[in-house]
């Protein structure tokens, strides 16, 4: 393990150091141990809609999987690749600051940005999918209120709902609402993540960040890889598990 | 009311004082511990005050044979309140066999009764001294709870779902029928009574409260109505669907290969979201029901498939009285084809 | 305590591996799972599917968020998070999974 | 001069924290710990008030058997807000976001808390959720219990549950901050020397405190706001019409609202750990024991949500292992009431106003906890659930154990805080009446109780009324004796005896810096080199006088 150059003595302080930490290296363990511990808190907010995903799941399986199936496979993929670059375009920015350089930094955090909004464009396109296919639940949107046209035998209409033998239409409606709640919330947190990307790109063209400080990049990137992780799961859990069911 | 004032309510189920009982044994126990603990508080704050401002004593850093000690004690004592209340529990929610049944649905703000006799009540239940009374109970909107304080009974009635509770009075009277779970703005009017009579009198009663359909007849009445029959038969003996003599309590194969025991809730979901549930051997053709029938009429068509069930004289009669021979002319029974 | 340099090549790998996963994770998908055996059915495509994505967070914890290399507290951290949501699905289950269990009595 | 006063710090110097700067705007933006707490201390103090007058309102009806003063759907919106005000607006944040602010950092001899703009902006947090709370309440109120049970929440009530919900779910965020900020301080911020076992329990029930915030609190973050959002878009998941499952929300509810009753009562537990320890001038008995119990209820706390449900229709099987849990988690509870106790054996006791507080928690919480075992016993719950002895068993642990607690120490804290002395004989007389009252609020409810006087009643069978009478009297008595503190202690604010450094003559760390502490709370960096608690004997003085020294020499 590489000794951290950060100095112990306050007289030679680090102008990053903020007045009620010893020392640098204090600061930035307590840094990295607050992101950990508000990631917890992230699990557990995630863990209450997927015991409820979970659990409605095993109820109404048919439902779960024609509507699941309804869902556009393709894009799915492809934004899950788009995050996992922009996950490793962050590590890689991590990477950069901790051995000075300030381009690779910059360039991949503008990256990783990018590909952030990728992600969240790629989704809002997903959305108006299912806004067209009045499958946005309930009335959450005024006039225009979940009710989705349903495929008779032999319709291959991908706009229409297919329902596997045994599916209502309510219980499809319960898996949209869970689908939008979980995904609503991650992309919610992309927006979130996206702002803070936009904050360290700032700060990095100034010069904010050096080998010795750089705190900030590492936490912030720690928050990425999280929200990259929940949509690892999210992904297979609402795109992919009725599939089998089509053949 | 009495001149002086109770401590415990009225006792006047077999259960009531079960958990007396172990009410008592509480209170013991709590009063030993309030009372020890305070003693010991009191004595030690008057034995050692501090009697110098400049007093400091020593320190005493613990004793594990005491922590081990006041560990063990009050576990050993949790345990057998736990043990024993368990037991008491089990036998307060699980329901005997040949009870008398009682259909109960909530709605803001009264209970609805229906015995398996048709008679109907509101906010009272006149049930027979010294039988088992079995309450199957659901409600239309929120979540209401079936609570009488002299059968330390209670049980919440959820929407969407069968829960039952059973008692058994031991002393004839008239006591508090409480809605215990907070239903809106009502909640404190949703109460009634009920009223336990000698069988002879409850028979009297059932006599002045005729009724011209008992829930079965009705159920029976819907399971043609709704067209039921054209899949079950006219009696529930199959066709394209399963035959549904016999099939309250049975195990019954899903598709998945599980088990199921078809209890109300089983053919509650049956009959309202049945791809649920596919019974082996059966394609998903059941169109669902939910909407197009209320919840009591959900519980006409359950006691009517009950009745299909195969003759078993002690049980089928729903109350060991004249009048009940008119419940046996619902339908006639089926063997069971297993 | 220090930091760890984690080299740019690793997360080159750990890039690859996510996306063979993703890749593997969609096709399998595709495939009917489930198994006959004897009177018992084992559907398989969810626990393939959730195993896959457990490795595939797995690998972004250890190495993109750098855990293989931190202390033992962010160790505690991480794992304890996990057994808290673990409660959460074991006990709620504990009750659905038993209900009705003697509804009809005895 | 005898020893003790070895510890004796020098005399005050003129600039505190509260001098150290002027204006709204130095409080409003300020990221001392110290003045957040103050700004804590006067919301939280409000919200109490409030809920208190609900609660008054809620005695007088209940006066009389018929509904007649209150209408019962004004009834049903009084006693929820009480419930919803004083739970997630006032004991929750009571003690870890007043004492817990102003004390952590100074208990374990740091400058400040990990993230000081972090705690700021959760009294900002909390004061928006209180506003939209405030708000709700104001357009209309909300009717639904605290508990929100669906689907009397998504489809029935007609009141304000979604901005009452989003009050809740705001306000949760600030408890997150709270938790988190604690967690890390701790782990990384304790002065040279403060080892694990050298942290007063105070520090410890704290951090147990926090576990279960950053665990909990989301997760009913997640359940409430998924309830407002399907009430608004009229679908869900909670809704039985949809297919989905009310006793689903009522898990989720739970999961957190169960552990959050330790979440107040735990901070309380480390105040009177704090008290009984210093107040009797002896280490408290068994340290590790308590200390560790503290973490024992936290995690065992998270094992136990379904012992609300016994009559829900939860399965049985589940009721029998949530009931074998709840036992369980007695225990730990016990092992600090048993070690408090011993602690006094054989110590030099005085009869200030914190003592007296303290240990009035330990007989109050005694019974509110014994209480909860009748509940936790699956077969008397089934009689019990949701008559008054629930009432008067949180009521006990509560009112009696947690506000007990933290009148306690804020008495106990007040000259630190304030660098003023609160009056001795009027403090000593408000404990006498708040006891006297609050027993008579609460005891005759178990009685009502185990008779079948079910809660959330606005009218009630005549035959309850004598019980109804002797609770109305104690609450009025218990709120006479509520006024009594919060008038002298804001008089003593002005007219207070001015606070020496240390006026208890006790070895905390933080009795070691002047009163008020001034901004960075010490001067240097404090080294600790003596346990917890130790209260050293004349003969082994010489560790208490070096420490003076070098307060002395620096
Ligand atoms: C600070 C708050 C607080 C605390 C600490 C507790 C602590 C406990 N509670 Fe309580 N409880 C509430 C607040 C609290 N509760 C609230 C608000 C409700 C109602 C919610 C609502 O519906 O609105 C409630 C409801 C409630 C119920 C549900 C009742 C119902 O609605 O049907 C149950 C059931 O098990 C229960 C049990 C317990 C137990 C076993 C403990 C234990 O932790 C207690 C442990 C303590 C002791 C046991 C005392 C000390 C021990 C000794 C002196 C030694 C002797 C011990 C033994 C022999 C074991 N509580
Ligand atoms: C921290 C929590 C807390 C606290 C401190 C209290 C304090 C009190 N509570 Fe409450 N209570 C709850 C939490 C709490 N309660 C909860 C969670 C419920 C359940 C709600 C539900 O069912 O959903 C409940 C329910 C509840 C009920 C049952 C209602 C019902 O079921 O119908 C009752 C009835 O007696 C009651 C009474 C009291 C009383 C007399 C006090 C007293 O201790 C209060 C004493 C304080 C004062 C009286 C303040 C002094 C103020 C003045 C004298 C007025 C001056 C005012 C101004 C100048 C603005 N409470
Ligand atoms: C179109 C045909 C059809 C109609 C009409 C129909 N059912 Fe069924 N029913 C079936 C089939 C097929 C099954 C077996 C598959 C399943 O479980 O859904 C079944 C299963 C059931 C079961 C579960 C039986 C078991 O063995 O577990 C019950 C109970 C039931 N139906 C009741 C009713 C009632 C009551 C009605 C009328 C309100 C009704 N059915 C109308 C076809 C029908
Ligand atoms: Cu019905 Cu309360
Ligand atoms: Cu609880």
């Amino acid at each position: 393990m590489i000794e951290s150059p950060a100095a112990t003595e306050h007289i030679q302080a680090h102008p990053a150091l903020q007045h009620h930490f010893e020392n640098m290296e204090q600061q930035r363990e307590a840094g990295t141990l607050g992101m950990w511990v508000f990631l917890v808190t992230e699990i557990m907010f995630f863990g209450g809609m997927f015991l409820a995903y979970t659990l409605y799941r095993s109820k109404f399986p048919a439902d779960f999987a024609s509507a699941s199936n309804h869902l556009d496979i393709t894009l799915g993929a492809v934004n899950t690749g788009v995050l996992i670059l922009s996950s490793f375009t962050m590590a890689t920015a991590v990477w950069s600051t901790q051995v000075g350089k300030r381009q690779t930094q910059i360039l991949c955090l503008v990256l990783t940005l990018l590909l952030g909004l990728t992600f969240l464009g790629i989704k809002a396109v997903e959305y108006y999918d299912k806004y067209e296919d009045a499958l946005v639940p309930g009335q959450l949107i005024p006039g225009r209120p979940f009710g989705p046209e349903v495929a008779q035998e032999g319709d291959h209409d991908r706009h229409k709902l297919h329902l596997l033998p045994g599916a209502t239409v309510e219980h499809v409606q319960m898996f949209y609402w869970i689908y939008f709640a979980m995904t609503g919330m991650h992309a919610l947190h992309m927006v979130i993540g996206a702002g803070l990307i936009t904050f360290l790109i700032i700060f990095s063209v100034k010069g904010r960040y050096d080998p010795e400080y750089h705190s900030p990049v590492e936490v912030i990137g720690l928050y990425w890889h999280f929200v990259d992780i929940i949509w690892i799961f999210l992904f297979p859990l609402l795109y992919l598990l009725g599939r089998h069911f089509e053949h | 009311m009495q001149s002086w004032i109770p401590l415990v309510p009225e006792s006047a189920s077999t259960v009531s004082s079960k958990v007396d009982a172990i009410y008592f044994y509480l209170s013991g126990v709590t009063l030993f511990f309030t009372l020890l603990i305070s003693a010991i508080l009191v004595f030690f704050v008057v034995r050692y005050r501090r009697r110098s401002p400049y007093e400091i004593p020593r320190p005493i850093a613990g004793s594990h044979k005491l922590e081990t000690l006041w560990t063990i004690i009050p576990f050993v004592i949790a345990m057998t309140i736990f043990g024993w209340s368990a037991r008491v529990y089990f036998e307060q929610y699980r329901p005997p066999q040949n009870a008398m049944e009682v259909y109960v649905v909530g709605k803001q703000w009264m209970w609805k009764i229906q015995h398996s006799t048709g008679q109907r009540e509101i906010n009272e239940l006149h049930v027979p001294v010294g039988r088992k009374i079995k309450l199957i109970m659901t409600t239309e909107d929120v979540i209401h709870d079936f609570f009488v304080p002299a059968f330390r009974m209670k049980a919440d009635v959820v929407p969407g779902k069968y829960t039952t509770e059973w008692f058994e009075a031991t002393k004839t009277g008239t006591y508090h029928l409480f809605c215990a779970e907070y239903c809106g703005m009502n909640h404190s009017g949703m109460i009634g009574q009920v009223i336990v009579m000698e069988p002879r009198e409850f028979d009297n009663w059932l006599t002045g409260n005729l009724s011209n359909t008992t829930p079965a007849v009705a159920g029976q009445q819907l399971f043609q109505s709704l067209g039921c029959v054209s899949c079950h038969g006219a009696n529930g003996e199959g066709g394209r669907g399963p035959t549904l003599a016999g099939l309250y309590g049975k195990q019954t194969r899903l598709a998945g290969g599980e088990t199921v025991v078809a209890d109300e809730s089983y053919l509650r979901e049956s009959i309202l979201n049945p791809q649920a549930k596919l019974v082996e051997g059966f394609g998903p053709i059941m169109p669902t029901f939910q909407g197009q029938v209320s919840e009591d009429q959900v519980m006409q068509l359950l006691a009517f498939i009950k009745s299909l069930q195969v003759t078993n004289p002690q049980q089928s009669a729903p109350a060991a009285s004249p009048t009940s021979t008119r419940a046996t002319t619902q339908a006639t029974p089926r063997p069971n084809p297993k | 305590m220090s930091e760890h340099i984690v080299p740019v090549k690793v997360y080159i790998t750990i890039f690859l591996v996510l996306l063979a996963g993703t890749l593997l994770t969609v096709l399998a998908a595709f495939h009917d799972f489930t198994y006959h055996l004897g009177s018992r059915t084992f559907a398989l495509n969810t626990p393939i599917a959730l195993a896959i994505a457990v490795t595939k967070a797995t690998f972004v914890v250890l190495y993109f968020m750098h855990v293989r290399y931190s202390t033992r507290l962010v160790w505690v951290i991480v794992t304890s998070a996990l057994f808290w949501l673990v409660i959460l699905f074991a006990l709620t289950f504990a009750d659905y999974w038993t209900r009705g269990w003697f509804s009809i009595g005895w | 001069m005898r020893a003790i006063e070895a510890f004796e710090p020098p005399p005050p110097s003129k600039v505190n924290y509260i001098n150290a700067q002027y204006g709204l705007k130095s409080w409003l933006l300020t990221k001392d710990h110290k003045r957040i707490a103050l700004l804590y201390l006067g919301s939280i103090t409000f919200f109490f008030f409030i809920g208190g007058l609900y609660a008054l309102m809620i005695r007088l009806e209940l006066l009389t058997p018929q509904g007649d003063l209150l209408q019962s759907t004004t009834y049903n919106k009084v006693f929820t807000q009480h419930g919803i005000i004083m739970i997630f607006f006032f004991l929750i944040p009571s003690i870890p976001a007043t004492l817990g602010n102003f004390l952590v950092p100074m208990m374990i001899g740091a400058k400040d808390l990990a993230f000081p703009r972090v705690n700021l902006l959760s009294w900002y947090i909390y004061m928006l959720g209180g506003v939209i709370t405030i708000y709700a309440l104001l357009a209309g109120g909300v009717d639904t219990g605290w508990t929100f049970y669906t689907p009397f929440s998504t489809t029935f009530s007609n009141s304000y549950v979604v901005a009452t919900g989003l009050g809740i779910f705001v306000n949760g965020f600030s408890s997150i901050l709270t938790g988190l900020n604690f967690i890390v301080t701790i782990h990384t911020m304790r002065a040279p020397g403060m080892t694990w076992f050298r942290l007063p329990l105070f520090i410890w029930s704290h951090y147990a405190t926090s576990l279960i915030m950053i665990l909990g609190t989301p997760v009913v973050a997640i359940t409430i706001l998924l309830l407002a959002f399907e009430r608004v878009a009229r679908v869900g998941i909670f809704d039985p019409a949809l297919g989905g499952d009310p006793i689903l929300f009522q898990h989720l509810f739970w999961f957190y609202s169960h552990p959050a009753v330790y979440i107040m009562v735990l901070p309380s537990m480390g105040v009177v750990s704090e008290l009984i320890a210093n107040f009797s001038r002896k280490n408290i008995f068994g340290y590790k024991f308590v200390a560790f119990s503290s973490l024992a209820i936290a995690v065992f706390g998270f094992l136990v949500w379904g012992h609300h449900l016994f009559v829900t229709s939860q399965s049985v099987y589940a009721g029998m292992i949530f009931s074998f849990l709840s036992f369980a988690v007695a225990i730990p509870s016990a092992i600090k009431v048993f070690n408090w106790t011993a602690t006094l054996f054989k110590s030099s006791i005085s009869y200030d106003t914190p003592m007296l507080y303290a240990l009035g928690f330990i007989g109050l919480f005694t019974i509110g906890g014994m209480t909860g075992l009748f509940l936790a016993s699956l077969a008397t719950d089934v009689h019990l659930s949701d008559t008054y002895f629930v009432v008067a068993h949180f009521h006990y642990i509560m009112v009696g154990g947690a506000l007990m607690g933290y009148l306690g120490g804020l008495h106990y804290w007040w000259p630190k805080i304030s660098g003023r002395m609160y009056p001795e004989g009027w403090g000593r007389f408000a404990a006498l009446v708040i006891f006297v009252g609050f027993n008579l609020t609460f005891l005759p409810q178990f009685v009502a109780g185990y008779l079948g006087m079910p809660r959330r009643y606005h009218a009630y069978p005549p035959e309850f009324q004598v019980f109804n009478v002797l609770s109305t009297a104690g609450a009025s008595i218990l709120g006479f004796g509520m006024l009594i503190p919060a008038i002298y202690l804001v008089w003593s604010m002005r007219y207070g005896k001015h606070a020496e450094a240390n006026p208890w003559h006790l070895p905390g760390l933080e009795w070691r810096t002047q009163s008020p502490p001034p901004t960075e709370n010490f001067e240097h960096t404090p080294i600790v080199d003596w346990e917890a608690y130790e209260f050293a004997p004349p003969e082994e003085m010489e560790v208490v006088g070096r420490f003076r020294r070098e307060l002395e020499t620096a």
